[in-house]
């Protein structure tokens, strides 16, 4: 089931499947999250995107996150899938589905997820622009991990 | 022997996603050392390690059999 | 085209089609929000749940909704379908989805809205239980709506 | 001549979805106790009014021709 729940593919997601996964008799609120291709970041246009993974790691990682979320939000479950490959504008990139018996511990894990995911699972994302391309992430300005390793799991 | 993982940009500098390499008993951080001084990676100092899958600290021992991935800052999501 | 984003309907609720239909270029992130029938409620076992609207007024203020929405958050664009009729346990009976370029405002977007339908949205839930059914909200201990009317859309 | 509408449990209690009166001119909150006066309505107190769809205070007059819904405390979502 934990397998289900927490997946890297290189095939397109549906928001309607992985937010069905977490509906359950007891929940009341589900709250969905879905990340896509944006065509402007900082006023410079993306032609397409490519998500690269240590996928074995990335998906134990996700599960971790899903793990923190049931500590913190006992009554929460999680499923995320996050997509790699080659992705043109508007395309999905990840999708984080949280249920709960109520909508606010809902919103709240949903926002943690993404945060964690940006924190310690290893996708990247290549820029492709009609100038080049560029790994983000990997520039001295973006984060520099003062400890070696990413942040543990207790910002919310 | 130990297994050595490049991901994103490292793959791309290094020109290879994997390499196996007789170094067990060194720490993470010498063995970025050597890397980044074998290999010319100036960015190793920016990159996480895991091993076997979970994050390793820069004085943990990468042990015979072990497989360390280099992993530059995510940017998943 | 504002139709197509803010409706009430006695047919099934979909979370795909729902949530594709705020996804736009310039947008990064997507929340939805999916209200199901939750199974028990204070310790009180639901079997169904029947919802009756005031349809046309409905849909008007759910696209006042929308407009708070994009004066409070300028980037987003949300699209709301609220279901009627009688639901069973885990039906959909709202789905709420605000994309945006970056996923703060979608969140709050998101959240406000659902305290927004709570408030001004005609629409009622009926509960059924083994031992009777009740229209929920009729009591004198909920909301009693001190100024006559539901309270403007300043909350967040 | 007005509209009227009923829902939910005022639908129920006094077993219509609407009724036309000859009362225009009067305001909301008459009309209010006017109903619950004839038609035994114990809540119209907590239910709120719409003329013409549009939520309305107590003090508001209802015209020739309006429709006037009677709310309930809403329970959607």
């Amino acid at each position: 089931m934990a397998d289900d729940l927490f997946a890297v593919t290189d095939k397109p997601v549906s928001i309607g499947e992985i937010t069905q996964k977490v509906i359950r008799p007891e929940c009341g609120a589900v709250t969905t999250f879905t990340g896509t291709v944006r065509e402007l970041t900082n006023g410079k246009r993306t032609l397409s995107l490519e998500y690269h993974a240590y996928k074995s790691m990335a998906v134990k990682m996700l599960e971790q996150i899903g793990q923190e979320i049931q500590e913190k939000w006992p009554d929460t479950l999680a499923a995320i899938t996050h997509r790699t490959g080659h992705l043109q504008i508007s395309d999905i990139a990840v999708v984080i589905a949280v249920s709960s018996p109520h909508r606010k511990a809902a919103y709240e894990a949903n926002q943690y997820a993404i945060e964690r995911i940006k924190e310690i699972v290893p996708i990247w994302k290549k820029e492709h622009w009609a100038d080049g391309t560029k790994w983000v992430g990997d520039q001295l300005e973006t984060t520099a991990y003062p400890q070696g390793k990413p942040p543990k799991g207790d910002a919310l | 022997m130990i297994k050595v993982l490049f991901f994103a940009r490292l793959q791309e500098e290094i020109g290879k996603e994997s390499m196996e390499v007789e170094k067990a008993g060194v720490s993470v951080s010498d063995l970025k050392k050597w890397l980044a001084a074998t290999h010319h990676l100036p960015h190793m100092t920016q990159t996480m390690a895991a091993i076997n899958e979970n994050y390793a600290n820069d004085d943990d021992i990468v042990n015979e059999g072990d497989t360390i991935a280099f992993i530059p800052p995510v940017s998943g999501g």
